[in-house]
């Protein structure tokens, strides 16, 4: 296990590189919720983050799962929408698993934790067209990529991101069932779910904070579907 | 007495909702309209804690939501205030917050009944 | 397009249920509020009917309304607007305007179509 | 069948008639109403029926009929409530009954049609504590002193204020069905319903009227229960 400020610097490094991402990613989200929500996901993400990114200093004396455990706080209280809840109730809640320090183990409990915690706060399930349709493969190939398989954690989450990316593409030709894009029923389909993107995004930043941390570099499996992603 | 609050993306909304209800309870109902947030449309876990404390007088709390984000927010924030005892009503937000509001002003109220009653107002027909 | 008109015992809950279901219609639903009373609290229908014409363009108009009276105004204020095509929807007024407003934004949308979707707003459930 | 003159002139003085009743008791009115609703009947149709009055001069000139028709669409715009559509509305539309003068027929015909809008706009019957508990004792005994035991007008009359007196006692001790009132459910029994009340007052003062203008002087039956009016 590294030591707590390593620890706790890698939260905060990941901090900083999810806020960053989101800050790029804010039009891109921003117009998929236009299309099915009330266009405002990216600039709900990127204020949230941006003020958990900001109170790095505040941060700097506490436990890793503290930062994280604030960081969700922080988004509770400065994202909004159905996300702000669903990120930040999520992240605080899950961070109790991380008490005895950030390790493989406690970063399954952890995804595990935050899974459950969106799917009883939210109702939706695999195949809603929400986060948890990115959620649910990534979170399953984690875990059962480190239980089962034995693979080293940064190749573990490099699975897991894959996984996310399928999810999202999965999200586009189904009927929201949950959140506000459900309210257009049939109309819903064809459309990529934003949730499910920040989650895919966050995912991403997490695993190049890891690759910098376990001093690793992945390959990641060919993209599922070049439409989970803007045109670059 | 069972206070209500009174969450809607709209703080507008909320307040005209209160407005009305406070009507059906002969004024004596304590109704706190909790909606909106910082940006103007949506709701804050912050501000339905802050109407929870407010609404409490000791004998709890039944909230009223519209949609999706205002549950999520309001049951944070019924996390939050750990000292209020509150819960939701399954019920539409206005017509609900009415016969609430009447019931919470009936000597045997309990929050299950005040609940029970915004439930029923999904029965409610407008047309005859 | 067809309009809609909001008709609540208060203007501000009028005006805030308008501003939750604008964003559901992605900002392109017709809704008009036209709540409350020369005095504050109650319905009115000269405003209703003022309403009613404000909303209308040739498509017709959906009416979401609270209780009792805001029934019966909405009732003489469309006979009173002869020229419009309007109905009432027997729906939870908030609840039935976020429904209308995604309704009468999709291309096939009709009076009837609009009024079902509002009153299939009775059957939304908020908790899980 | 009394010139259109005499017609005018004893619509026009009913009116005033019922505007000074309704101001004596306002507060009476609203104190029923503060029980089982908002305390505003009382000032509700108070400030109905006296826009009406105040408009007398422009009626001056129209045909009774058309007084009628008026003075319910000014109670339409300034009564408010429940009571604004009942009432103004009702007045309008049964107004059209008057269209060939104002005779004993033409007032049972109004009658009828003032109940019919009524029932038909506010969806109450009889035993639903609500106005129409007074007009349903009150038309049906008009109509059928005129039409089938060929008692005067005034003597029908007469009786139909003494039959809405009964209506209006007993909503009393029954559940509202209609109305604000319903919503206190079981709480609503053992109140007086205001708009059957303020109904009464208006048929006393139109009887009062006709006794002018019909020139009689009826006796009217020992009250059915003090308790519906305010103590004096
Ligand atoms: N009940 C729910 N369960 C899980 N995810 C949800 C739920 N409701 C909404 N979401 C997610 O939230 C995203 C929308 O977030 P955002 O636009 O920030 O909030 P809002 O819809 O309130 O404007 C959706 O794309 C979806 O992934
Ligand atoms: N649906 C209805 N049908 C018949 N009469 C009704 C109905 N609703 C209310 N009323 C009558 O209206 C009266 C209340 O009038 P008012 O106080 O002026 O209106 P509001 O209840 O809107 O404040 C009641 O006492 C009742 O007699
Ligand atoms: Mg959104
Ligand atoms: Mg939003
Ligand atoms: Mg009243
Ligand atoms: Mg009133």
């Amino acid at each position: 296990m590294a030591d707590v400020d390593t620890q706790r610097e890698a939260v905060l490094e990941a901090l900083d590189n999810v806020s960053t991402r989101l800050t790029d990613e804010k039009s891109y989200l921003t117009d998929l919720d236009s299309a099915i929500g009330d266009a405002d996901h990216g600039s709900n993400m990127q204020r949230g983050f941006s003020k958990a990114a900001e109170k790095r200093d505040d941060f700097s004396e506490m436990e890793p799962h503290e930062v994280v455990k604030n960081i969700g706080t922080t988004l509770i209280s400065n994202v909004g929408g159905a996300s702000g809840p669903l990120y930040g109730g999520s992240i605080m809640f899950a961070s109790q698993e991380l008490e005895g320090g950030i390790t493989t183990e406690s970063s399954v409990a952890f995804a595990e934790a935050y899974l459950d915690k969106v799917k009883d706060r939210g109702g939706a399930q695999v195949g809603s067209k929400t986060m948890v349709d990115a959620l649910v493969p990534a979170v399953h190939t984690y875990k059962k990529s480190v239980e089962q398989d034995d693979l080293p954690p940064l190749e573990a989450l490099a699975k897991a991101v894959d996984a996310a990316e399928r999810g999202v593409a999965f999200t586009t030709p189904i009927k929201a069932l949950k959140g506000r894009a459900s309210f257009l029923d049939w109309r819903s389909v064809g459309h990529q779910d934003p949730g499910a993107t920040s989650t895919l995004f966050i995912m991403e930043e997490l695993l190049a904070t890891a690759e910098e941390y376990l001093d690793g570099d992945v390959v990641r499996d060919a993209r599922a579907d070049n439409a989970v992603r803007r045109d670059e | 007495m069972i206070g209500l609050v009174v969450v809607s993306h709209s703080a507008s909304a909320a307040e005209g909702i209160a407005e009305v209800a406070a009507q059906m309870g002969g004024g004596n109902a304590r109704i706190v309209p909790a909606g909106g947030d910082e940006d103007g449309i949506g709701t804050s876990p912050d501000r339905i804690r802050a109407g929870l404390e407010e609404a409490d007088d000791g004998d709890g709390v039944v909230v009223l939501v519209d949609l999706g984000s205002a549950v999520m927010n309001t049951e944070l924030a019924i996390e939050m205030a750990a000292d209020v005892n509150a819960a939701i009503a399954d019920a539409p937000i206005l017509e609900g917050t009415l016969n609430a509001a009447v019931e919470t002003t009936s000597k045997k109220a309990t929050i299950q009944s005040v609940v029970d009653r915004a439930e029923e107002a999904r029965e409610y027909r407008k047309l005859n």
